[in-house]
């Protein structure tokens, strides 16, 4: 979706948003979507990781300065990690990391943090275009300055929370 | 707690009594409630066959009025005696909020009106006040004359208890029957508690409309109820109004009271006849309680 | 077709409104009935479908094929009490009663429901009363419905109302509410908006 | 691995191969344009459009494309990789590159299934390829590691599904444990007199397989047992077995019986389970007559002796081999397998849960567990079909989908219900005489030899009934329905609703998933379907896998299905086992974390981090050690690790970035 001139509606804004998905549910989930033929928004392109544990905030940060108006994440529900918690850990970056969001102006809906298990094809259409329709609404990402932090610091402080933290 | 009382046209005609033993029951558990203010009908299920839309509005005021009374309630109780508005003011409340067009056209003709609806709205009956707000332990403690010996069919009608489950279960509640048992009656076992007494078809196909009434009366006579106990102005008075006329077309015996689940509580609780409003019914207790030992208080 | 006596069983496709289904589908409540597997509970569970020209089941799979005229003109969508055994049963979680909700507009609308047939006058009457007051005054309800519909049964219907007026169950007063006019206007308001949509 | 370097130095050349997938992808996504699009892309060499590309043909035209165009990165477009990843690393390997240069992007189940626009369409799966070929250029040449398996296979659960497996895997040589919850193997199966549609005798053909799986050199049987832990990975689990104690030695026990006649309770007073509840057994008791292990068990919740202490323990007097043992604890194995097979089973459909048919109101009515026991010849009644008023139903109406084909209880259909009905219909026609009238849906008897019975049923002159029954009451409306159950129903092909009066009603109650399912599947790491069905990898081509390797399924656990699919899916789940653990080793993917020595400042944040304690703290100098035996690869500690030091093979830090940054500026 690079110059949408050539879109029938060149006039709409059309959000991108990055999705980081688990191997283990959520991948799985929208490829059920996809033999369900469950039509949703197509502004989305999935990133398969092995883990929602691996999603690196340096990534969500990359996304959005990469241009990216939304960023979705989807794990497993809590108890059902393939590695035992790399969901809780995910969660509590993303919480932490919600608030960081916050600070430089980014609103809270576009990043989003999903328990989608492998059997809930339909969650990952309704997610999808829920997420789109929202950020539809907000409108395009403007980052009014780069994002710049030291990454190293977020780094330390989200390894903390990754080990001390209580889930919700 | 506080409540909000809203009687509906019924319970100020045909429904009377139901209102003055409600009223006198409220007193007597010294339940805090105001009548709404300037309530309109609740937009009956008759009205909603002709525009759906207008029906839900005028349902929509009673609740945007309800909230103005209670400005400063989180959640404002309404209680609705009558099974039918009971079930019309929620069924609004749904629809505005699952279907988004419903919920916007009544909320912007609110405001050019210069009225409200936010949603604090919940919607009661009294028979779920009484058991789930104000508990059995309290209802059992106020009784001063047992309603001993008595057998109660407890009649739920349908509108209460369906198409939303709030409080009991849609086909085999138990409420009412647990209430009854804490006034000291019996509570008749028998399938037919949920069953249709034939709404307002006894107004419009007579001949039908009654049949369905007098299922039910045969059937609770046979499982050997001496009164039935009912929560509708509705069905009280298809139950009872036209005991006679079932007889003759269909070649029946039914002779049992049907008196407001309001009035069973009154009478437990030593108010009298007078004030549950226990004249006005056409099949009177006593018709039945003469012939048993054990319950003689009633005499009307 | 004929009538119901077995002449003329046949139902042209030409003869059908496929659009009908679709639109009664369309309407509040109406989601479901394509999902419906002809399964009968509804019919089994109705206390009135024994009095009915067609079952509640047949009504969805009529009214989903596009019989749109037998439909309409049917008994059963009046005969209806609203008792919503049909809606809590049903497997598929069709609300069919409001699904006769939206027959019963609809046929008001296309005017094509059974004429003198006591129901939609019922609610005609009751719709007038509303307007008017903002409440319904059962006895002024009762008598002009029967003027519209069947003078005569007044007489057999007038005893009872006397029985009633005389236990003070029948007011003659007018019951009525203080801000007609908001709620007149609401009404209007509403109506303006639905219309407005419309088009 | 000389040849790699080169091209790693930065002379990139790519092929992109795009599939059409017949009109599965084609007929969405405008695969030519893609194709094109990718050869505008840099370093790309070629691009592809084929028809399908995981073809023979298919996978041939990329290996010529290798090798005519100098390939050194491959990118292909089609279905998931969950699919065919391994097809294409396959297929890239065999050209003689390494088989992760390769790159799969997913453009049917993310892209063409998905989306309503065409043009859009296209331009994400533009978007997706482009991003894989911007990452593809930063894949290292990787080895997969192979480890030896452990030869034995575990069988969970002891129905039909898991004797058969058991056996199976036993015959082929292999070891194995079965472990089985309940005091006895057998499962639902045991509990029938006949099975549809044949009408064989369930016990005929069930209890010598239960023998032979009690003798079976090979199987060690672990009954009143349950699975505790489970570590490891395919091809080496670790499983922890508790064993609950029946209070028996199981060796020494010889079923002979005679503690149960001696206990001090002549008469059974406890709930039988095995008979669902229709008798009554003693504190110490054998499950059933053919109860495997034949060994008998204590209930310490209703034993004197548990209860009070101050029991005679008359039990104990008259065992001459002094098998009793009021001492025993729970005891804990561990043991080493290569596979898992699961086959847990189901439950039925508690029917107090639909009010309407009575269950547990009216004493005549009972679900169909309770009938299969009612007519079984080792039942309660000896097979004689009384109702619990002692009287011989004169009609019976048999409630089909109860539990099934209802979105507010469970919306799928359960599969069996139909034809167990008809078997039930047929048997108590064949013992009482009585009417019986079926009232079903739709009948579902796809099967072989099924509509046959079907008819032969429809021919003795049982009643059917299509329509889905509303009620059932004891609310009598003529003389004729005083003091029966009476049916309420639409009878749909005549269009009325009738009510018919009967004796008896039996509710043909659907098949559930255990309520334990979540907890199981959470032990051994698979996936549940959102009913709490075990999930299969894929629903025609890999019916009894799981996502998780070295894990299979069989049986009813994975849904609804009869004893002939159960005992065909059992044999294709210990076949898979088989082939797992015959090879003798398995190829682990090599998305293991590592750490680039110099960069590692030894801070020791990842080693916390780790679920597998994968890393540990190497003091000498000073810095992380990463075991790639023990990771599994999800990447949590690369993420926490300040220096980058930490990488995951296959998910570097680079390649996310090509990624993320591919699929957002593509042009
Ligand atoms: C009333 C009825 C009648 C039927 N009649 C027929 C018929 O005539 N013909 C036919 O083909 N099919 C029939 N079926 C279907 C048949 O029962 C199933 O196909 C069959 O039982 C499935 O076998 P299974 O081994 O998968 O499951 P099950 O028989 O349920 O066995 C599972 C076993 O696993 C054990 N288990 C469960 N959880 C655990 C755990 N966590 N750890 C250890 N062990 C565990 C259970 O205790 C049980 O022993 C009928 C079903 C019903 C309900
Ligand atoms: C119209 C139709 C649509 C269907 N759609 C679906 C569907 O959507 N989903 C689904 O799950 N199932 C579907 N099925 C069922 C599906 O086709 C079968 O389940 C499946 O094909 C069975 O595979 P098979 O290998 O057993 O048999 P086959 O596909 O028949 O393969 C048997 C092979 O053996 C060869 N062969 C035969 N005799 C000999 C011999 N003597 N020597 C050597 N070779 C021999 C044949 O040439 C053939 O190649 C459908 C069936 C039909 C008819
Ligand atoms: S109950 Fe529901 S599914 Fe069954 S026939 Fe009626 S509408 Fe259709
Ligand atoms: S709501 Fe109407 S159609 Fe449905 S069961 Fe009741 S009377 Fe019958
Ligand atoms: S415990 Fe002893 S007496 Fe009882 S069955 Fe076993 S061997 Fe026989
Ligand atoms: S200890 Fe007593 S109660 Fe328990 S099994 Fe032995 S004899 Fe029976
Ligand atoms: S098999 Fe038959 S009885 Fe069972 S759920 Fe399916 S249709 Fe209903
Ligand atoms: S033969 Fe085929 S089409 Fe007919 S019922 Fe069986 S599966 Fe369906
Ligand atoms: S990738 Fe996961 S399993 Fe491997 S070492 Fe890191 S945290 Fe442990
Ligand atoms: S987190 Fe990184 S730097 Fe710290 S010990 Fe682990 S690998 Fe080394």
């Amino acid at each position: 979706m690079s110059n949408d001139s050539q879109t029938e509606n060149a006039q709409q804004f059309e959000p991108r948003i990055v999705a980081f998905f688990c191997n283990w549910c959520t991948y799985t989930a929208a490829d059920l979507a996809g033999t369900s033929r469950l039509k949703y928004a197509p502004n989305v392109r999935v990133i398969r990781i092995m883990c929602s544990g691996r999603l690196d905030p340096q990534f969500v940060v990359k996304a959005f300065r990469d241009g990216a108006d939304g960023v979705l994440i989807g794990g497993c529900h809590p108890g059902d990690c393939h590695y035992q918690e790399g969901n809780y850990k995910a969660y509590r970056r993303y919480a932490l990391f919600q608030s960081m969001l916050k600070h430089m102006g980014i609103e809270e809906e576009r990043f989003r943090l999903e328990w989608i298990s492998a059997s809930e094809g339909d969650k990952v259409q309704k997610v999808i275009n829920e997420m789109t329709e929202q950020i539809r609404a907000l409108g395009p990402l403007k980052l009014t300055s780069v994002p710049s932090y030291r990454a190293q610091e977020v780094q330390l402080d989200l390894a903390g929370v990754g080990v001390e933290g209580e889930l919700l | 707690m506080r409540y909000i009382y809203y009687p509906g046209c019924s319970l100020k005609g045909t429904g009377r009594a139901y209102e003055e033993s409600v009223l006198a029951v409220f007193r007597a558990l010294e339940l805090q409630f105001e009548e709404l203010d300037d309530w309109n009908c609740c937009g009956a299920t008759a009205y909603m066959a002709i525009d759906e839309l207008q029906a839900f509005t005028l349902a929509a005021r009673n609740l945007a009025l309800a909230e103005k009374q209670f400005a400063d309630e989180e959640e404002v109780n309404i209680i609705a005696p009558c099974s039918a508005c009971y079930l019309v003011l929620m069924k609004a409340q749904h629809y505005i909020e699952e279907y988004t067009e419903i919920g916007d056209q009544i909320r912007s003709a609110l405001k050019e009106c210069h009225m409200e609806y936010e949603g604090r709205i919940r919607i009661r009956h009294p028979l779920d006040v009484f058991v789930n707000d104000i508990g059995l332990e309290k209802i059992k403690s106020l009784v001063r004359k047992p309603l001993d010996g008595l057998r109660v069919a407890s009649y739920y009608g349908c509108q209460m208890v369906r198409p939303y489950k709030v409080f009991d279960h849609h086909y085999s509640p138990t409420t009412m029957d647990d209430l009854m048992r804490a006034l000291g009656a019996k509570a008749v076992d028998w399938s037919l508690k949920t069953r249709c007494c034939g709404g307002s078809l006894t107004g419009t196909i007579e001949q039908v409309g009654m049949r369905l009434s007098f299922i039910l009366l045969n059937e609770a006579q046979k499982r050997g109820a001496n009164v039935i106990a009912t929560s509708c102005p509705l069905c009280q008075f298809n139950l009872e109004c036209y005991q006679g006329s079932m007889n003759r077309k269909f070649n029946g015996s039914v002779d049992l009271p049907a008196a407001y689940f309001t009035q069973l509580m009154g009478m437990a609780y030593g108010i009298s006849n007078r004030e549950l409003g226990l004249q006005r019914l056409f099949v009177p207790m006593t018709s039945q309680f003469s012939k048993k030992e054990g319950y003689q208080h009633v005499g009307v | 077709m004929e009538d119901s006596k077995g002449l003329w069983k046949i139902k042209y496709e030409s003869d059908l409104f496929p659009e009908f289904g679709r639109e009664i589908a369309a309407s509040p409540g109406g989601e479901n009935i394509f999902s419906c597997i002809q399964c009968g509970t509804c019919s089994g569970f109705c206390p009135l479908s024994l009095y009915m020209d067609y079952t509640p089941r047949r009504i969805i799979a009529m009214t989903r094929a596009g019989f749109k005229e037998e439909v309409l003109s049917s008994s059963m969508i009046w005969m209806c009490a609203s008792c919503y055994g049909c809606t809590v049963e049903c497997p598929k979680e069709i609300k069919i009663t409001d699904v006769m909700y939206a027959l019963k507009q609809r046929a008001i609308k296309e005017g094509v429901y059974p004429r003198r047939f006591l129901v939609p006058i019922l609610a005609h009457s009751f719709f007038k009363s509303v307007w008017k007051h903002g409440r319904n005054t059962e006895s002024h309800l009762i008598v002009s419905m029967y003027m519209k519909s069947n003078p005569f049964k007044m007489l057999t219907q007038s005893l009872l109302g006397m029985k009633l007026w005389l236990k003070g169950r029948m007011g003659i007063m007018t019951d009525s509410i203080r801000d007609k006019k908001s709620l007149q206007s609401l009404l209007q308001a509403v109506k303006k908006i639905q219309n407005g949509k419309a088009h | 691995m000389s040849a790699f370097d080169i091209q790693e130095n930065g002379d990139f050349r790519i092929g992109v191969f795009v599939c059409d997938c017949g009109i599965n992808i084609a007929g969405k996504v405008n695969v030519s344009a893609v194709a094109e699009f990718a050869g505008t892309l840099p370093n790309v060499v070629v691009t592809r459009e084929y028809k399908f590309m995981c073809s023979d043909p298919g996978q041939e035209l990329i290996q010529n494309d290798v090798k005519e165009f100098r390939l050194n990165r491959v990118v292909v477009a089609s279905c998931s990789p969950l699919m065919h990843e391994a097809t294409f690393r396959r297929a890239t390997a065999e050209a003689g590159l390494n088989q992760y240069f390769f790159q799969m992007v997913n453009i049917r189940e993310h892209v063409s299934w998905v989306t309503e626009n065409e043009y859009l369409a296209t331009e994400k799966a533009k978007a997706l390829v482009a991003a894989a070929v911007r990452r593809v250029k930063v894949h290292r040449a990787l080895e997969s590691k192979s480890v030896p398996v452990n030869p034995d296979v575990l069988v969970v659960g002891g129905g039909i599904a898991g004797i058969h497996a058991a056996l199976t895997i036993a015959n082929a040589g292999k070891k194995v444990y079965l472990v089985e919850r309940e005091p006895t193997i057998g499962g639902h199966m045991a509990k029938f007199d006949k099975t549809f549609p044949t009408l064989d005798c369930a016990a005929c053909i069930l209890t010598p397989k239960m023998s032979s799986v009690k003798a079976h050199k090979n199987i060690t049987l672990w009954t009143y047992s349950e699975i505790d832990k489970v570590d490891g990975f395919a091809g080496n689990f670790t499983v922890r077995v508790k064993r609950k104690p029946r209070y028996i030695k199981e060796e020494d026990c010889v079923g002979c019986n005679l503690c149960v006649e001696a206990c001090i309770f002549k008469e059974g007073k406890f709930e039988d389970e095995f008979n669902v509840g229709l008798s009554k057994r003693k504190p110490i008791y054998m499950p059933f007559p053919q109860a495997t292990p034949s060994v008998v068990l204590i209930d310490p919740e209703t034993c004197l002796h548990f209860k009070t202490g101050k029991c005679k323990q008359k039990c104990v007097e008259v065992c001459e081999r002094g098998a009793i043992d009021f001492n025993q604890q729970e005891e804990f194995k561990e043991i080493n397998v290569g596979a898992i097979i699961l086959a847990t089973g189901f439950k039925t459909f508690d029917p107090h849960r639909i009010s309407e048919y009575g269950y547990g109101v009216y004493p005549n009515v009972y679900t169909s567990l309770e009938i299969e026991r009612l007519v079984n010849a080792s039942g309660p009644t000896q097979g004689e079909v009384l109702m619990r008023d002692g009287r011989k139903p004169k009609s019976v109406a048999i409630i089909h989908c109860v539990g099934s084909r209802d979105r507010k209880t469970n919306a799928y259909c359960s599969r069996v219900c139909c034809m167990y009905s008809l078997k039930l219909a047929h048997l108590i026609k064949e013992r009482t005489g009585a009417e019986i009238y079926n009232y079903y849906i739709d009948m579902r008897t796809p099967g072989k030899g099924y509509e046959e019975f079907y008819d032969k049923l429809l021919q003795e002159g049982v009643h059917f009934i299509r329509g889905r029954v509303a009620e059932v009451t004891n609310w009598a409306m003529v003389p004729s329905e005083e003091d029966k159950l009476i049916i309420r129903a639409e009878d749909t092909l005549i269009g009325v609703a009738r009510r018919v009066p009967v004796d008896m009603v039996i509710l043909s109650v659907g098949l559930e998933a255990h309520d334990d399912a979540g907890e199981v599947q959470r032990l051994f790491n698979i996936s549940c379907s959102k009913e709490g069905w075990f999930l299969e990898r894929h629903p025609k081509l890999a019916p009894v896998s799981t996502f998780t390797d070295g894990i299979f399924i069989a049986g009813a656990c994975q849904g609804p299905k009869d004893i002939p699919d159960t005992v065909a899916q059992a044999g294709a789940a210990a076949a898979e086992a088989l082939a797992m653990v015959d090879i003798g080793h398995v190829e682990l993917e090599p998305n293991t974390a590592n750490v680039e020595t110099v960069m590692c400042s030894g801070c020791k944040t990842c080693i916390s981090m780790c679920p597998f304690s994968a890393i540990t703290f190497d003091a000498e100098n000073w810095r992380a050690e990463f075991n790639e035996a023990l990771c599994k690869g999800c990447g949590t500690c690369v993420v926490t690790c300040p220096t980058g030091a930490a990488q995951q093979h296959l998910y570097t830090d680079d390649e996310m970035y090509e990624e993320i940054e591919g699929v957002l500026h593509y042009v």
